[in-house]
Protein backbone atom coordinates (compact mmCIF):
# COMPACT_ATOMS: atom_id res chain seq x y z
CA UNK A 1 0.00 0.00 0.00
CA UNK A 2 1.53 3.44 -1.15
CA UNK A 3 -0.04 6.60 -1.22
CA UNK A 4 1.61 9.87 -2.56
CA UNK A 5 -0.14 13.32 -2.86
CA UNK A 6 2.71 15.92 -4.95
CA UNK A 7 2.94 18.82 -6.75
CA UNK A 8 5.16 17.26 -9.49
CA UNK A 9 4.27 15.27 -12.27
CA UNK A 10 5.11 11.10 -11.91
CA UNK A 11 5.97 8.59 -14.37
CA UNK A 12 3.67 5.53 -14.33
CA UNK A 13 6.29 3.84 -15.48
CA UNK A 14 8.35 4.72 -13.26
CA UNK A 15 5.73 3.82 -10.95
CA UNK A 16 5.07 0.33 -12.22
CA UNK A 17 8.51 -0.55 -12.23
CA UNK A 18 8.80 -2.00 -8.95
CA UNK A 19 4.81 -2.63 -8.46
CA UNK A 20 4.15 -6.51 -7.36
CA UNK A 21 7.65 -7.23 -8.70
CA UNK A 22 9.14 -10.33 -7.96
CA UNK A 23 5.64 -12.14 -6.49
CA UNK A 24 4.68 -14.96 -8.17
CA UNK A 25 1.04 -14.77 -6.04
CA UNK A 26 -0.17 -12.21 -8.40
CA UNK A 27 -2.49 -12.89 -11.72
CA UNK A 28 -3.68 -9.29 -12.61
CA UNK A 29 -2.51 -5.63 -12.65
CA UNK A 30 -4.89 -2.62 -13.32
CA UNK A 31 -3.81 0.89 -13.55
CA UNK A 32 -5.78 3.74 -13.82
CA UNK A 33 -4.60 7.55 -15.08
CA UNK A 34 -6.74 10.19 -14.98
CA UNK A 35 -5.53 13.02 -17.19
CA UNK A 36 -6.56 16.57 -17.93
CA UNK A 37 -8.97 17.20 -20.85
CA UNK A 38 -8.40 20.45 -22.92
CA UNK A 39 -12.44 20.47 -23.11
CA UNK A 40 -13.94 23.88 -24.24
CA UNK A 41 -10.48 25.97 -24.74
CA UNK A 42 -9.45 24.95 -20.99
CA UNK A 43 -6.16 26.51 -20.51
CA UNK A 44 -4.47 24.79 -17.29
CA UNK A 45 -6.37 23.19 -14.19
CA UNK A 46 -5.23 23.60 -10.50
CA UNK A 47 -6.14 21.44 -7.77
CA UNK A 48 -6.21 22.65 -4.41
CA UNK A 49 -6.07 20.28 -1.31
CA UNK A 50 -6.31 19.84 2.24
CA UNK A 51 -2.86 19.03 3.47
CA UNK A 52 -2.94 16.42 6.24
CA UNK A 53 -6.26 15.47 6.07
CA UNK A 54 -5.39 14.49 2.27
CA UNK A 55 -3.13 11.30 2.78
CA UNK A 56 -5.38 10.35 5.89
CA UNK A 57 -8.35 10.23 3.21
CA UNK A 58 -6.46 8.80 0.92
CA UNK A 59 -4.88 5.62 3.15
CA UNK A 60 -8.44 5.17 4.87
CA UNK A 61 -10.01 4.48 1.36
CA UNK A 62 -6.96 2.43 0.66
CA UNK A 63 -7.08 0.23 3.47
CA UNK A 64 -10.75 -0.10 2.96
CA UNK A 65 -10.16 -1.58 -0.42
CA UNK A 66 -7.42 -3.91 0.78
CA UNK A 67 -10.10 -5.45 3.53
CA UNK A 68 -12.97 -5.77 1.17
CA UNK A 69 -10.91 -7.39 -2.37
CA UNK A 70 -7.89 -9.80 -1.76
CA UNK A 71 -5.07 -7.45 -3.31
CA UNK A 72 -1.12 -8.07 -3.08
CA UNK A 73 -0.08 -4.58 -3.88
CA UNK A 74 -2.10 -1.18 -4.53
CA UNK A 75 -0.63 2.38 -5.22
CA UNK A 76 -2.50 5.82 -5.03
CA UNK A 77 -0.73 8.59 -6.30
CA UNK A 78 -2.66 12.53 -6.80
CA UNK A 79 -0.98 15.66 -7.78
CA UNK A 80 -2.24 19.16 -6.83
CA UNK A 81 -1.20 22.22 -8.12
CA UNK A 82 -1.16 24.16 -11.36
CA UNK A 83 -1.69 21.47 -14.61
CA UNK A 84 -2.11 21.76 -18.09
CA UNK A 85 -3.77 19.79 -20.91
CA UNK A 86 -2.83 16.38 -21.32
CA UNK A 87 -1.09 16.43 -17.68
CA UNK A 88 -1.53 13.53 -15.67
CA UNK A 89 -3.25 14.22 -12.51
CA UNK A 90 -3.45 10.87 -10.92
CA UNK A 91 -2.95 7.20 -10.86
CA UNK A 92 -4.34 4.49 -9.26
CA UNK A 93 -2.92 0.55 -9.89
CA UNK A 94 -3.93 -2.59 -7.71
CA UNK A 95 -2.35 -6.28 -7.90
CA UNK A 96 -4.81 -9.49 -6.99
CA UNK A 97 -4.75 -13.29 -7.59
CA UNK A 98 -7.23 -12.75 -9.74
CA UNK A 99 -8.96 -9.71 -12.30
CA UNK A 100 -11.83 -9.67 -11.08
CA UNK A 101 -10.72 -8.12 -7.81
CA UNK A 102 -8.09 -6.11 -9.68
CA UNK A 103 -10.78 -4.44 -11.52
CA UNK A 104 -13.03 -3.84 -8.18
CA UNK A 105 -10.72 -2.54 -6.52
CA UNK A 106 -9.72 -0.09 -8.65
CA UNK A 107 -13.08 1.40 -9.77
CA UNK A 108 -13.78 1.59 -5.86
CA UNK A 109 -10.49 3.52 -5.24
CA UNK A 110 -11.28 6.07 -8.37
CA UNK A 111 -14.93 6.28 -7.44
CA UNK A 112 -13.62 7.31 -3.76
CA UNK A 113 -11.07 9.36 -4.31
CA UNK A 114 -13.71 11.38 -6.54
CA UNK A 115 -15.93 12.03 -3.90
CA UNK A 116 -14.00 11.35 -0.46
CA UNK A 117 -10.55 13.17 -0.97
CA UNK A 118 -10.33 16.75 -0.27
CA UNK A 119 -9.45 17.60 -3.55
CA UNK A 120 -10.92 20.75 -5.56
CA UNK A 121 -10.36 21.08 -9.10
CA UNK A 122 -10.45 24.76 -10.61
CA UNK A 123 -11.16 25.29 -14.35
CA UNK A 124 -9.04 28.49 -15.62
CA UNK A 125 -9.89 29.13 -19.52
CA UNK A 126 -9.40 32.22 -21.73
CA UNK A 127 -12.98 33.64 -20.34
CA UNK A 128 -11.98 33.52 -16.52
CA UNK A 129 -12.09 30.48 -14.11
CA UNK A 130 -14.57 28.60 -12.02
CA UNK A 131 -14.64 25.92 -9.59
CA UNK A 132 -15.69 22.40 -10.81
CA UNK A 133 -18.95 21.41 -9.06
CA UNK A 134 -19.67 17.84 -7.87
CA UNK A 135 -21.08 15.89 -10.09
CA UNK A 136 -24.69 14.01 -8.78
CA UNK A 137 -23.18 10.73 -11.14
CA UNK A 138 -19.98 10.80 -8.57
CA UNK A 139 -21.98 10.91 -5.52
CA UNK A 140 -24.20 7.81 -7.28
CA UNK A 141 -20.95 6.13 -8.26
CA UNK A 142 -20.27 5.14 -4.49
CA UNK A 143 -23.80 3.38 -4.02
CA UNK A 144 -22.43 0.65 -5.66
CA UNK A 145 -20.03 -0.59 -3.16
CA UNK B 1 -9.58 28.33 20.51
CA UNK B 2 -10.26 26.62 17.21
CA UNK B 3 -8.25 26.45 14.23
CA UNK B 4 -11.30 26.76 11.03
CA UNK B 5 -9.86 26.42 7.41
CA UNK B 6 -11.58 27.17 4.47
CA UNK B 7 -10.86 25.67 0.95
CA UNK B 8 -11.71 26.08 -3.10
CA UNK B 9 -14.68 29.16 -3.15
CA UNK B 10 -15.10 28.92 0.69
CA UNK B 11 -11.90 30.06 1.17
CA UNK B 12 -12.49 32.87 -1.05
CA UNK B 13 -15.48 34.23 -0.50
CA UNK B 14 -14.29 34.33 3.48
CA UNK B 15 -11.09 35.74 1.85
CA UNK B 16 -8.51 33.69 3.78
CA UNK B 17 -7.83 30.28 4.32
CA UNK B 18 -7.55 29.92 8.19
CA UNK B 19 -8.25 31.68 11.30
CA UNK B 20 -8.41 31.16 15.15
CA UNK B 21 -11.93 31.35 16.83
CA UNK B 22 -12.89 31.78 20.11
CA UNK B 23 -16.31 30.02 20.07
CA UNK B 24 -18.75 28.93 22.42
CA UNK B 25 -20.74 26.64 20.00
CA UNK B 26 -21.31 22.99 21.26
CA UNK B 27 -22.17 21.63 17.75
CA UNK B 28 -20.58 22.50 14.01
CA UNK B 29 -23.96 24.13 13.11
CA UNK B 30 -23.63 26.36 15.87
CA UNK B 31 -20.54 27.49 15.02
CA UNK B 32 -21.67 28.16 11.33
CA UNK B 33 -24.29 30.62 13.15
CA UNK B 34 -21.53 32.71 14.92
CA UNK B 35 -19.91 32.63 11.70
CA UNK B 36 -22.86 33.73 9.57
CA UNK B 37 -23.38 36.23 12.16
CA UNK B 38 -20.15 38.24 11.73
CA UNK B 39 -19.84 39.70 8.21
CA UNK B 40 -21.49 39.40 4.95
CA UNK B 41 -18.39 37.38 3.17
CA UNK B 42 -19.40 34.84 6.35
CA UNK B 43 -22.73 34.84 5.20
CA UNK B 44 -22.34 34.41 1.37
CA UNK B 45 -19.69 31.36 2.04
CA UNK B 46 -22.29 29.90 4.71
CA UNK B 47 -25.84 30.77 2.68
CA UNK B 48 -26.42 26.98 1.99
CA UNK B 49 -24.61 24.22 3.76
CA UNK B 50 -26.18 21.72 2.15
CA UNK B 51 -23.58 23.05 -0.22
CA UNK B 52 -20.97 22.05 1.98
CA UNK B 53 -18.74 19.34 3.62
CA UNK B 54 -17.26 20.04 6.99
CA UNK B 55 -14.01 17.64 8.53
CA UNK B 56 -13.50 17.88 12.24
CA UNK B 57 -9.62 17.39 13.17
CA UNK B 58 -9.29 16.15 9.58
CA UNK B 59 -12.58 13.17 9.36
CA UNK B 60 -15.92 14.41 7.61
CA UNK B 61 -18.54 14.82 9.99
CA UNK B 62 -22.12 16.09 10.07
CA UNK B 63 -22.89 19.50 10.74
CA UNK B 64 -24.83 18.34 13.99
CA UNK B 65 -21.52 16.70 15.13
CA UNK B 66 -20.16 17.88 18.82
CA UNK B 67 -17.14 20.52 18.93
CA UNK B 68 -16.17 19.34 21.93
CA UNK B 69 -12.30 18.33 22.20
CA UNK B 70 -11.93 19.57 17.91
CA UNK B 71 -8.57 21.26 17.27
CA UNK B 72 -9.55 21.91 13.74
CA UNK B 73 -12.25 22.50 12.04
CA UNK B 74 -12.59 22.81 7.74
CA UNK B 75 -15.28 23.47 5.84
CA UNK B 76 -15.18 23.00 2.03
CA UNK B 77 -17.46 22.69 -0.89
CA UNK B 78 -18.02 18.70 -2.08
CA UNK B 79 -14.82 17.36 -3.23
CA UNK B 80 -13.78 16.99 -7.27
CA UNK B 81 -10.68 14.85 -7.24
CA UNK B 82 -9.52 11.73 -9.32
CA UNK C 1 -6.52 -0.03 -32.15
CA UNK C 2 -3.51 -1.67 -31.94
CA UNK C 3 -3.25 -5.36 -31.71
CA UNK C 4 0.04 -7.27 -31.68
CA UNK C 5 -0.05 -12.01 -30.97
CA UNK C 6 4.04 -12.57 -30.18
CA UNK C 7 6.33 -15.04 -28.51
CA UNK C 8 8.50 -12.60 -27.08
CA UNK C 9 7.88 -10.37 -23.80
CA UNK C 10 7.05 -7.05 -23.44
CA UNK C 11 7.30 -4.10 -21.55
CA UNK C 12 4.03 -2.02 -20.83
CA UNK C 13 6.18 0.91 -20.26
CA UNK C 14 7.40 1.07 -23.15
CA UNK C 15 3.99 0.09 -25.10
CA UNK C 16 2.07 2.78 -22.96
CA UNK C 17 4.84 5.61 -23.72
CA UNK C 18 3.07 6.58 -27.16
CA UNK C 19 -0.28 5.28 -26.44
CA UNK C 20 -2.80 8.20 -26.56
CA UNK C 21 0.44 10.39 -26.36
CA UNK C 22 -0.54 13.87 -27.52
CA UNK C 23 -4.04 13.93 -27.32
CA UNK C 24 -6.07 16.38 -25.05
CA UNK C 25 -9.19 14.45 -25.58
CA UNK C 26 -7.90 11.48 -23.23
CA UNK C 27 -9.24 11.95 -19.15
CA UNK C 28 -9.07 8.47 -18.24
CA UNK C 29 -6.60 5.49 -19.20
CA UNK C 30 -6.89 1.83 -17.93
CA UNK C 31 -4.87 -1.04 -18.51
CA UNK C 32 -4.88 -4.56 -17.36
CA UNK C 33 -1.89 -6.58 -17.25
CA UNK C 34 -2.15 -10.48 -16.88
CA UNK C 35 0.74 -12.58 -15.70
CA UNK C 36 1.47 -16.20 -14.37
CA UNK C 37 0.70 -17.08 -10.65
CA UNK C 38 2.81 -19.87 -9.16
CA UNK C 39 0.23 -21.41 -7.44
CA UNK C 40 0.76 -25.24 -6.52
CA UNK C 41 3.98 -25.76 -7.45
CA UNK C 42 3.55 -24.49 -11.44
CA UNK C 43 6.75 -24.86 -13.65
CA UNK C 44 5.97 -23.12 -16.56
CA UNK C 45 3.26 -22.90 -18.51
CA UNK C 46 2.62 -23.36 -22.45
CA UNK C 47 0.06 -20.97 -24.59
CA UNK C 48 -1.19 -22.47 -27.70
CA UNK C 49 -2.74 -20.48 -30.59
CA UNK C 50 -4.05 -20.82 -33.40
CA UNK C 51 -2.10 -18.53 -35.96
CA UNK C 52 -4.50 -16.19 -38.48
CA UNK C 53 -7.47 -17.00 -36.44
CA UNK C 54 -6.08 -15.43 -33.09
CA UNK C 55 -5.11 -11.97 -34.65
CA UNK C 56 -8.66 -11.72 -36.70
CA UNK C 57 -10.50 -12.94 -33.44
CA UNK C 58 -8.50 -10.03 -31.31
CA UNK C 59 -9.36 -7.46 -33.84
CA UNK C 60 -13.47 -8.23 -34.15
CA UNK C 61 -13.62 -8.10 -30.01
CA UNK C 62 -11.72 -4.71 -30.07
CA UNK C 63 -14.10 -3.43 -32.79
CA UNK C 64 -16.59 -4.56 -30.66
CA UNK C 65 -15.57 -2.44 -27.79
CA UNK C 66 -14.96 0.40 -29.98
CA UNK C 67 -18.80 0.58 -30.69
CA UNK C 68 -19.95 -0.11 -27.73
CA UNK C 69 -17.82 2.53 -26.08
CA UNK C 70 -16.42 6.72 -26.48
CA UNK C 71 -12.29 5.54 -26.89
CA UNK C 72 -9.54 7.67 -27.97
CA UNK C 73 -7.18 4.43 -28.03
CA UNK C 74 -7.11 1.00 -27.06
CA UNK C 75 -4.33 -1.71 -27.42
CA UNK C 76 -4.10 -5.76 -27.04
CA UNK C 77 -1.04 -7.53 -26.84
CA UNK C 78 -1.34 -11.37 -26.34
CA UNK C 79 1.77 -13.98 -25.95
CA UNK C 80 1.89 -17.54 -27.23
CA UNK C 81 4.95 -20.10 -26.17
CA UNK C 82 6.65 -20.72 -22.92
CA UNK C 83 6.24 -18.65 -19.74
CA UNK C 84 7.68 -19.04 -15.96
CA UNK C 85 5.36 -17.87 -13.17
CA UNK C 86 5.89 -13.75 -12.91
CA UNK C 87 6.21 -13.61 -16.68
CA UNK C 88 3.68 -10.71 -18.34
CA UNK C 89 0.93 -12.56 -20.14
CA UNK C 90 -0.95 -10.01 -21.83
CA UNK C 91 -2.14 -6.76 -21.05
CA UNK C 92 -4.61 -4.69 -22.26
CA UNK C 93 -5.01 -0.92 -22.44
CA UNK C 94 -7.90 1.66 -23.02
CA UNK C 95 -7.97 5.17 -23.21
CA UNK C 96 -11.13 7.14 -23.14
CA UNK C 97 -12.57 10.65 -22.09
CA UNK C 98 -14.40 9.61 -19.06
CA UNK C 99 -13.13 6.84 -16.68
CA UNK C 100 -16.15 4.82 -16.56
CA UNK C 101 -15.75 3.85 -20.26
CA UNK C 102 -12.62 3.07 -20.20
CA UNK C 103 -13.11 0.96 -17.48
CA UNK C 104 -15.79 -1.19 -18.74
CA UNK C 105 -14.05 -1.35 -22.06
CA UNK C 106 -10.94 -2.87 -20.54
CA UNK C 107 -13.06 -5.19 -18.70
CA UNK C 108 -14.95 -5.70 -21.80
CA UNK C 109 -12.14 -6.99 -23.91
CA UNK C 110 -10.53 -9.05 -20.67
CA UNK C 111 -13.75 -11.13 -20.55
CA UNK C 112 -13.63 -12.02 -24.41
CA UNK C 113 -9.89 -12.27 -24.76
CA UNK C 114 -10.90 -14.78 -21.86
CA UNK C 115 -12.96 -17.32 -23.55
CA UNK C 116 -13.50 -15.80 -27.23
CA UNK C 117 -9.61 -15.75 -28.63
CA UNK C 118 -7.97 -18.96 -29.37
CA UNK C 119 -5.34 -19.63 -27.21
CA UNK C 120 -5.08 -22.59 -25.08
CA UNK C 121 -3.03 -22.91 -21.57
CA UNK C 122 -1.13 -25.67 -20.41
CA UNK C 123 0.51 -25.93 -17.16
CA UNK C 124 3.53 -27.69 -15.89
CA UNK C 125 4.66 -28.78 -12.76
CA UNK C 126 7.13 -31.41 -11.15
CA UNK C 127 4.15 -34.01 -11.34
CA UNK C 128 3.33 -33.72 -14.36
CA UNK C 129 1.34 -30.89 -17.56
CA UNK C 130 -2.25 -30.34 -17.88
CA UNK C 131 -4.89 -28.34 -20.15
CA UNK C 132 -5.76 -25.42 -18.16
CA UNK C 133 -10.14 -26.28 -18.16
CA UNK C 134 -12.43 -23.06 -19.14
CA UNK C 135 -13.90 -21.77 -16.09
CA UNK C 136 -18.28 -21.54 -16.03
CA UNK C 137 -17.50 -18.12 -14.15
CA UNK C 138 -15.43 -16.97 -17.31
CA UNK C 139 -18.20 -18.00 -19.94
CA UNK C 140 -20.74 -16.21 -17.26
CA UNK C 141 -18.66 -12.98 -17.45
CA UNK C 142 -19.95 -12.70 -21.10
CA UNK C 143 -23.41 -12.02 -19.61
CA UNK C 144 -23.27 -8.76 -18.36
CA UNK C 145 -22.18 -6.87 -22.28
CA UNK D 1 -10.86 -31.59 -50.01
CA UNK D 2 -10.56 -29.17 -46.48
CA UNK D 3 -7.75 -28.46 -44.03
CA UNK D 4 -9.15 -29.62 -40.62
CA UNK D 5 -6.82 -28.44 -37.94
CA UNK D 6 -6.61 -29.52 -34.08
CA UNK D 7 -5.52 -27.72 -30.90
CA UNK D 8 -4.47 -28.32 -27.92
CA UNK D 9 -5.56 -31.65 -26.21
CA UNK D 10 -7.79 -32.30 -29.69
CA UNK D 11 -4.25 -32.23 -31.03
CA UNK D 12 -2.67 -34.46 -28.68
CA UNK D 13 -5.41 -37.08 -28.73
CA UNK D 14 -5.77 -37.34 -32.43
CA UNK D 15 -1.39 -36.75 -32.45
CA UNK D 16 -1.60 -34.32 -35.41
CA UNK D 17 -1.78 -30.63 -36.04
CA UNK D 18 -3.52 -30.30 -39.29
CA UNK D 19 -4.06 -32.57 -42.17
CA UNK D 20 -6.24 -32.54 -45.39
CA UNK D 21 -9.71 -34.68 -45.40
CA UNK D 22 -11.41 -35.72 -48.16
CA UNK D 23 -15.67 -35.25 -47.07
CA UNK D 24 -18.69 -35.20 -48.25
CA UNK D 25 -20.38 -34.43 -45.22
CA UNK D 26 -22.60 -31.27 -45.57
CA UNK D 27 -22.74 -29.97 -41.88
CA UNK D 28 -20.05 -30.29 -39.21
CA UNK D 29 -21.92 -32.60 -37.24
CA UNK D 30 -21.44 -34.62 -40.44
CA UNK D 31 -17.74 -34.47 -40.59
CA UNK D 32 -17.28 -35.33 -36.79
CA UNK D 33 -19.16 -38.57 -37.80
CA UNK D 34 -16.89 -39.11 -40.22
CA UNK D 35 -13.55 -38.98 -38.29
CA UNK D 36 -14.90 -40.72 -35.53
CA UNK D 37 -15.48 -43.43 -37.47
CA UNK D 38 -11.57 -43.36 -38.80
CA UNK D 39 -9.92 -44.77 -35.61
CA UNK D 40 -10.22 -45.07 -31.73
CA UNK D 41 -7.42 -41.69 -31.54
CA UNK D 42 -10.59 -39.73 -33.51
CA UNK D 43 -13.38 -41.48 -31.08
CA UNK D 44 -11.53 -40.66 -28.13
CA UNK D 45 -10.96 -36.54 -29.47
CA UNK D 46 -14.69 -36.48 -30.59
CA UNK D 47 -16.33 -38.37 -28.07
CA UNK D 48 -17.88 -35.20 -26.17
CA UNK D 49 -18.46 -32.28 -28.87
CA UNK D 50 -20.25 -30.34 -26.10
CA UNK D 51 -16.08 -30.32 -24.74
CA UNK D 52 -15.32 -29.27 -28.13
CA UNK D 53 -15.40 -25.59 -30.40
CA UNK D 54 -15.32 -25.48 -34.26
CA UNK D 55 -14.36 -22.64 -36.35
CA UNK D 56 -14.87 -22.55 -40.04
CA UNK D 57 -12.57 -20.16 -41.59
CA UNK D 58 -11.08 -18.59 -39.16
CA UNK D 59 -14.91 -17.59 -37.35
CA UNK D 60 -16.56 -19.57 -34.46
CA UNK D 61 -19.18 -21.73 -35.48
CA UNK D 62 -22.07 -23.95 -34.65
CA UNK D 63 -21.89 -27.83 -34.94
CA UNK D 64 -24.85 -27.56 -37.48
CA UNK D 65 -23.29 -25.56 -39.40
CA UNK D 66 -22.61 -26.48 -43.19
CA UNK D 67 -19.49 -27.15 -44.72
CA UNK D 68 -20.42 -25.90 -48.20
CA UNK D 69 -17.61 -23.77 -49.52
CA UNK D 70 -15.23 -23.95 -46.23
CA UNK D 71 -11.95 -24.24 -46.98
CA UNK D 72 -10.65 -24.70 -42.82
CA UNK D 73 -12.10 -26.38 -40.15
CA UNK D 74 -10.75 -26.11 -36.46
CA UNK D 75 -11.36 -28.02 -33.71
CA UNK D 76 -10.53 -27.47 -30.26
CA UNK D 77 -11.77 -27.24 -26.51
CA UNK D 78 -13.12 -23.62 -24.68
CA UNK D 79 -10.36 -21.28 -25.21
CA UNK D 80 -8.45 -20.32 -21.87
CA UNK D 81 -6.97 -17.27 -22.73
CA UNK D 82 -6.02 -13.29 -20.75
Amino acid sequence: MTVRVQEAPFDPAVELDGFAAGRTDTGAQVTFTGLVRGDGGLHHMEIEHYPGMTEKAIAAIEADAVRRWDLTASLVIHRYGRLAPGERIMMVATAAPHRKAAFEAAEFLMDYLKSRAPFWKREASETGAAWVAAKDEDEAALDRW
Amino acid sequence: MIDVLYFAWVRERIGLPKERVKTGAATVSGLVDELRAREARYEAAFADTSALRVALDQELADFDAPLEGVREVAFFPPMTGG
